[in-house]
């Protein structure tokens, strides 16, 4: 079932996400505003996604659908990544609201410069 | 190793390009609508790769939620807040180099252990509509409980976003 | 089990006794915040009252009952009372985690003890604390502290026993701080407190590790379980209780704390000291005597070392013994040359102490419960004394508007005639301490010392460290009645002004003072062939129980019993010379004053001059030689006084530095500082910058792979 | 499946039809009202759950799998629903003290607490990678949300405000990040078992092989899961996002979003990783928990030491005491019983359960004496809770029972819950050095905790504080002083409420 050659199906996803997941740790750690960094972790969450689909593609082993009958391959990653998007824009409606309520109490919105509370 | 055995085509690389592009373009240019542009050029290559992956309803998804409703949200945000806007400044922190060094590491770690690992997979054949129909049964099966929460972290967000907004009229 | 339920529907009185004066501290406390300040002490004293009765009537006196009926019959039989309140625990009985109570002989001893000496320390504060503004709480803390105490004792089980242990431990630190405004006892407080901690975290180890190999914290089963279990473990689990009563009855190297702790108001001493907290330590070892004694090679083996390809064996009760006499010698010749009151007591207290743990580890069980019981009693005599000394000196200068240390004994002196009532019964608790025949104390250091020079675990070093501190005690405590009550005053207008206490401080010093005399006397009969009534009641039902051999006590003898005696006089005898005599007195200034070389050359000088004199004055030969003779007498006694002085003061000398720079510094405060060092380097980590957060983040994740992956396999 | 599982969803059903109650009533109360009504409707709405949610901890009752394994009501989601519920309510309660210092949306704050008690209590069920990963998020969002709630009412207080959400959008970037790194964790798992069933991941983990992107991949779970938790390193965020934050909201955090965190965690690594047969000992993830676990006690209580504001000193507090509730986890082991095979003991998550229900009360109680303290004197500052013995009795003995249970000294419920972990780690021998660093822990932790009520006790009071009657804090400080107390005495009924799920974690 596994054997190298097949494992080698899946190998460029990881990589390319891998690659992804990098530069978004990079983003997070050195945007100096926070809408980049926001931006960044989207970056992350991308990379994830990537993961999940390419891992429904060739590994999933499905599951039992108990109403309907039968078993839905590939449906545990894609549903996960669904989640994930949605998760996402959530994250990303709250936060900038967040973002946009400290540039009106900060007149900044560099995260970096955000250090009221600290040690 | 050969495209046939790995199942990646020529489109796959130049998604990845393109990707690994744009989202270098999200972290490092310095003008943040130009960022949140390429922002949107990655995700919208992601979709392609689900595409790729025979993952269309994902692609869907993708497109719609992300590219429509996310970057939108990111450029409203970008364009409330002043002088962020077409302004080409200093966009890294001090501590950039030793940010670089870390996800470097991290991603050597990554792509290291990804290479050491045999991963299970078994090759077979994709029908389009039955995965298509098997999925949505699976959302309306199992997943019910799942997609009745998101729908209720939609609304605390939305709740959320309002609450942060109207503090503003208050503090002014 | 050999535990036999009797009278068992007179159990539930038993957890009564200690409940009773901790609901006394809930209400007084919240009275107290409510401003009926002096009705906080009607009810605590009220609630420790009817403990006190309930113990003496419900316990002490129907086991006394019991065990004198026994007697008649020619079989004492040790009986004790176990109940439990509720199980709690997914299985049987061995996995569930008893509370209950016990009641054997030692425990009714104890209770005996505790509440009384308690109650009369209580009345006394009275007295002695009522212009103190903050009253009612300093009346709720006693209350509490004496529960945790009453419940320790009653306690048939490790768990609620540590409950207890530390409950004293807060009590302590809210009462030894009492005075807050006083930085020094602010420190003190926080001193005792984590110096006791840094005992119970040995404690903790010992009981935990009993628990995890036994599966129970119940006496029983513990001693159960050391009947056949790897000598190691037991040993580690006496050691790691004799740890924590290292800690809590102030023994080297954790002594330090007990002397400051006399920061607090003086019933708080006279709590600490006799009473509660210190007694906690020997108890604890006298009732996991099982687990001591059983590692003596009775019950199991010992701790075995092996290093260099030698095998060392290390038993418990050596260490305690060693520790104990140790600690006892220590601890006297610091007493000596103190000069603050209540720091010649403390001293003494550590000392006596010491005498315990040194009786415990020769295997002298009966000795040391017997030496706990009356020393609780004279010490708490004598603390409440010099605290009566001290409340009215204090008050005498005040009103003279004299400006000096109330507690330091050389601005007292002469107090006989101002304070009879004070002076009379310091006067026995001091030759009880002292341990003068007939009273308390002579009977019980009498066992110390005979089960330390001829028992079955004698050791000639430990007996004669044991005869030392006997004749150093009966010296510092001459000394410090000499000092206090006799020669002249040093200030004589405050002496003119110094008064007895009143009747609530005097009526309690009475009541321990006749206890002080007359606790001994059941052991008498022995000397003469009788039956030694204490022993027999004491004798080791602890360890009958679990069927280990109880180690045989000794009869009394004369000859030790007059080496003792003789030792005690010559104590005494020195002391009075030295500090009651106007010779003493310009011996000791001789001592004193000048270094051992100045005093050497200075006294021939002298003597030279003195002869000339007399020559040019008496031409009488005879008279001359006279004068000779008692200089050169002079000149041997100051020379030997010198040595001997000197020497001692170098050891305190050497021991205050030690207890300073090592014990303080490097282990009760290094630590602490360490601790700031690298909280302040990890302050450094904490920028408020939270992409530095997160970046501190995947580097730890990347560490934690790493040292997962190739350090730790 | 035929039907809709009531009778086990019973609690979860009320508590989001209370949320949606609360929305309709915020849209059609009238401003006049709303400024109590929505809050006394959660709380009484929230007391109503709770009777389902005590009744279903009564005895052991078989655990269920709904929606085809990917939810599980069992005697240890159970046991988490109940203590989420009561933190909510009591979180509730001190609210009412506090409104003034929250934002005018008071509607709003009540309805996310609630949706928050609702996310808690998914995740502490979650058996299923996406549920997990669903229910994490949710629970954070919401608490993103409430963090950024205070309002300062004056312009003095503007710096509040900036405080508040200064933390609240920390917290996010924080746990955006962890989540995504968790994900990806998870997304490896997904991969290696090609299912997000925790028990399928279980059959394959233990295996040979892959041990490396294994260790990676439960590395990765572990910053998501440790950022929940407050673990060291990934710890960071708590201290600032608890000065920040709105002081019940601290309360919430330290309480309820780490035990239901701690809950997952625990589900995740004994369901979903397995606790003995590993091919590889580089599997063995109680090591690695157990580093966390020392690292994160060092961490909380040295750092703690240095604190002078309150709320800053009790995020340390938390932090170390994360420490403590990890080594619990950390310590469970296979013995071999008889010819029977080995079983599996779970004596470290039992007594992580009893720590946590001791945990609760001595944790919100103190955060309930800083929410009463600060109302009236408006310092967080340690030193200004100088003379409290004297001012006010009741508070400060309140006070020094909760700091006494959180060194854990008897006789205080904090000393039941340390001496079970203790017996967990010597029980299982090879963490030995965890039972140490525990108790050299405590003694470090004393100094602090003791300088609370040093100050309290000891010194001084400064003029000028004017203590005002109320009534929902008092309460709020006297239940959980009662119940820290209590839970001492009766700590068998802990011991009983605990064993059920011991056992329902791992029949399937």
């Amino acid at each position: 079932m596994s054997d190298p050659a097949a494992s080698a199906a899946v190998q460029p996803y990881l990589l390319l996400s891998a690659v992804l997941f990098c530069i978004g740790l990079y983003g997070v750690f050195s945007r100096l505003n926070a809408v980049g960094v926001l931006m960044s972790l989207e970056l992350l969450l991308n990379a994830c996604n990537i993961n999940l689909i390419a891992f429904s593609r060739y590994c999933d082993r499905g599951v039992e659908l108990a109403r309907f009958g039968g078993t839905a391959l590939g449906a545990q990653g894609q549903v996960l990544a669904l989640l994930s998007i949605t998760i996402a824009a959530a994250e990303a409606a709250v936060g900038l609201a967040i973002v946009i309520s400290i540039y009106r109490s900060f007149r900044h919105i560099n995260v970096d410069d955000l250090d009221l509370l600290r040690w | 190793m050969s495209a046939a055995a790995t199942g990646v085509g020529p489109a796959f690389w130049l998604l990845a390009v393109g990707i690994i592009g744009g989202a270098l373009g999200v972290v490092l240019l310095r003008n943040m609508v130009q960022s949140a542009l390429c922002l949107g050029l990655v995700l919208l290559l992601v979709g392609g790769i689900y595409l790729n992956l025979h993952a269309d309803l994902l692609a869907g998804f993708q497109v719609l939620l992300y590219v429509g409703a996310v970057v939108t949200l990111v450029l409203i945000a970008i364009m409330l807040i002043h002088n962020l806007a077409a302004r080409y400044v200093v966009q890294t922190n001090q501590r950039w180099g030793l940010g670089a060094v870390a996800a470097v590491a991290s991603g050597a770690l990554l792509v290291w252990a990804i290479n050491d690992t045999r991963w299970p997979v078994t090759l077979r054949p994709v029908d389009y509509s039955e995965q298509l129909r098997q999925f949505c049964l699976a959302l309306l099966d199992k997943y019910i409980l799942p997609f009745e929460v998101a729908a209720v972290v939609l609304l605390v967000a939305l709740l959320g976003a309002i609450v942060f907004a109207q503090q503003t009229e208050r503090s002014e | 089990m050999a535990v036999e339920a009797i009278s068992g529907q007179w159990v539930w009185i038993v957890p009564l006794i200690p409940v009773l004066p901790a609901l006394a501290f809930f209400v007084g406390i919240i009275g107290g915040g409510l401003g009926l300040h002096k009705r906080v002490s009607n009810l605590t004293i009220g609630a420790m009252a009817l403990s006190c009765l309930l113990a003496w009537g419900t316990v002490f006196l129907p086991v006394l009952l019991n065990f004198l009926g026994g007697l008649q019959h020619g079989h004492p039989e040790p009986f004790s009372w176990s109940h439990n309140w509720f199980w709690a625990g997914a299985g049987g009985p061995g996995d569930g985690l008893f509370i209950g109570v016990m009641v054997d002989h030692l425990t009714a001893a104890m209770l005996a003890m505790v509440t009384l000496v308690v109650l009369m320390i209580e009345v006394y504060a009275v007295g002695y604390m009522a212009h103190e503004p903050h009253y009612g709480r300093f009346h709720s803390y006693v209350s509490l502290f004496a529960a945790g105490m009453l419940g320790l004792v009653v306690s048939n089980n490790y768990l609620t026993l540590l409950v207890s242990w530390e409950i004293m431990g807060v009590c302590s630190y809210l009462l030894i701080g009492f005075w807050y405004h006083k930085d020094s006892a602010r420190k003190a407080a926080k001193k005792a407190f984590m110096v006791t901690r840094l005992g119970d975290c040995g404690m903790l180890i010992g009981i935990f590790i009993a628990y995890a190999y036994c599966g129970s914290f119940q006496f029983e089963q513990v001693f159960l379980w050391a009947k056949t279990a790897a000598p190691v473990l037991v040993a580690l689990t006496a050691l790691g209780l004799f740890m924590g009563s290292v800690g809590k009855s102030a023994q080297f190297p954790l002594h330090v704390w007990l002397p400051d702790a006399m920061e607090g108001p003086t019933p708080v001493s006279a709590l600490i000291h006799a009473a509660t907290m210190v007694s906690a330590g020997v108890y604890l070892v006298a009732r996991s005597y099982p687990l001591f004694y059983g590692a003596h090679g009775d019950l199991a083996g010992d701790l075995e070392l092996t290093a260099l390809g030698q095998v060392y064996t290390l038993e418990p009760l050596t260490v305690v013994a060693w520790i104990g006499g140790f600690t006892a010698l220590f601890a006297a010749t610091m007493a000596v040359f103190a000069a603050d009151i209540k720091k010649v007591l403390a001293y003494s207290t550590i000392s006596q102490l010491g005498y315990m743990f040194l009786a415990l580890g020769v295997g002298g069980y009966t000795a040391a419960v017997f030496h706990l019981l009356t020393h609780a009693f004279f010490k708490a005599l004598l603390f409440l004394g010099s605290g009566s000394v001290i409340h009215a000196v204090e008050h005498a200068m005040h009103h003279e508007h004299v400006h000096e240390d109330p507690q330091n004994m050389y601005h007292m002196g002469a107090l006989w005639t101002r304070m009879p009532a004070t002076a009379w019964t310091f006067l026995l608790g001091t030759l009880a301490l002292a341990g003068v025949p007939p009273f308390a104390g002579f009977f019980s250091k009498d066992e110390v010392l005979l089960e330390a020079l001829r028992g079955h675990h004698a050791n000639p070093i430990l007996g004669g460290f044991g005869l030392a501190v006997a004749f150093l005690t009966a010296f510092y405590m001459t000394r410090l009645l000499m000092l206090t009550f006799f020669g002249r005053p040093r200030f004589p207008q405050v002496w003119a002004h110094t008064e007895d206490s009143p009747a609530v401080m005097t009526r309690p010093l009475m009541v321990l003072a006749i206890f002080a005399v007359i606790l001994g006397l059941p052991a008498a009969p022995a000397f003469f062939g009788g039956e030694n009534y204490v022993h027999a009641f004491l004798n080791m039902d602890g360890l009958a129980l679990f069927g280990v051999e109880a180690p045989h006590a000794l009869r009394p003898d004369f000859g030790v019993a007059t080496i003792a005696t003789l030792l005690a006089l010559s104590g005494i005898v020195l002391g009075v010379a030295l500090y009651g005599t106007p010779a003493g007195a310009a011996a000791r200034r001789l001592a004193w004053g000048n270094a051992l070389l100045r005093a050497a050359m200075t006294a021939p000088k002298r003597l030279y001059w003195m002869n000339e004199l007399l020559y040019a004055v008496f031409v009488v030969p005879t008279f001359a030689v006279m004068r000779w003779c008692n200089a050169v007498d002079r000149y041997v006694i100051d020379l030997t006084v010198n040595l001997v002085g000197w020497l001692t003061l170098v050891m305190s000398n050497g021991w205050r530095w030690f207890d300073q720079t090592i014990i303080d510094k490097v282990g009760v405060e290094g630590p602490a500082r360490t601790a700031q060092g690298v909280a302040e380097v990890g302050k450094f980590a904490q920028t408020g910058k939270v992409q530095g957060y997160a970046l501190v983040a995947v580097t730890g994740l990347l560490l934690l792979v790493a040292v997962r992956v190739w350090l730790v396999r | 499946m035929s039907g809709f599982p009531w009778a086990s969803l019973a609690t979860e059903t009320a508590l989001l039809g209370l949320g949606l109650l609360l929305v309709t009533l915020d849209i059609v109360v009238t401003d006049k009202h709303r400024k109590h009504l929505l809050g006394y409707v959660a709380l009484g709405g929230l007391l109503l759950c709770l009777l389902p949610a005590a009744g279903s901890c009564v005895g052991p009752d078989a655990p269920e799998e709904l929606f085809g394994g990917l939810y599980r009501t069992d005697d240890f989601q159970r046991y988490f629903r109940l203590l989420s519920i009561v933190v909510s309510l009591l979180v509730g309660l001190l609210t009412l003290d506090y409104l003034e210092h929250i934002r005018i949306d008071r509607g709003v704050f009540f309805i996310i607490l609630v949706f928050g008690t609702q996310a808690m209590i998914l995740l502490a069920g979650a058996n299923d990678l996406v549920l997990i990963y669903l229910s994490f998020e949710f629970l954070s969002i919401a608490s993103y949300i409430l963090v950024g709630f205070l309002l300062g009412k004056d312009k003095g207080a503007q710096n509040e405000v900036k405080r508040s959400t200064e933390a609240s959008l920390k917290y996010l970037i924080y746990g955006a990040v962890a989540s995504g790194v968790m994900l990806y964790g998870f997304s490896l798992f997904y991969g290696l078992a090609g299912s997000t069933s925790l028990p399928r991941i279980a059959e394959v983990y233990g295996q040979a092989g892959n041990e490396m992107i294994k260790v990676v991949a439960l590395a990765l779970v572990l910053v998501g899961m440790g950022f929940k938790v407050g673990a060291a390193p990934f710890h960071q965020w708590a201290p600032d996002v608890y000065e920040g934050a709105p002081t019940p909201i601290a309360a919430f955090l330290a309480v309820g979003s780490k035990g239901a965190a701690l809950a997952v965690l625990t589900r995740f690594l004994v369901i979903g990783l397995g606790v003995s047969d590993f091919a590889s000992p580089i599997l063995d993830w109680r090591v690695m928990v157990a580093i966390l676990a020392v690292l994160t006690m060092f961490v909380g209580n040295l750092l703690a030491l240095l604190q002078a504001n309150i709320k800053r000193l009790l995020g340390y507090s938390s932090v170390a005491h994360a420490g403590y509730l990890l080594a619990a986890v950390a310590c469970n082991f296979a013995v071999t019983t008889g010819g029977a095979g080995a079983a599996v003991r779970l004596d470290g998550v039992q007594a992580m359960l009893i720590y946590l229900a001791a945990y609760l009360f001595m944790t919100v109680g103190a955060f309930a004496v800083v929410v009463w303290y600060q109302r009236n004197s408006g310092s967080e500052l340690v030193e200004d809770y100088a003379g409290l013995a004297q001012r006010s009795p009741g508070m400060a003995v309140a006070m020094l029972i909760f700091m006494l249970s959180l060194t854990g000294i008897p006789p205080t419920a904090g000393f039941v819950g340390k001496l079970f972990i203790l017996r967990a780690t010597i029980a299982q021998g090879e963490l030995w050095w965890l039972g140490l660093a525990i108790v050299l822990n405590s003694v470090i932790s004393a100094f602090y905790y003791m300088n609370v009520v040093r100050v309290m006790f000891y010194l001084k009071p400064k003029a000028g504080v004017v203590l005002r009657p109320t009534f929902a804090t008092p309460a709020v400080v006297g239940l959980c002083a009662a119940a820290t107390i209590l839970l001492l005495l009766q700590f068998g009924v802990l011991v009983e409420l605990t064993a059920a799920p011991l056992g329902a974690i791992l029949t399937n």
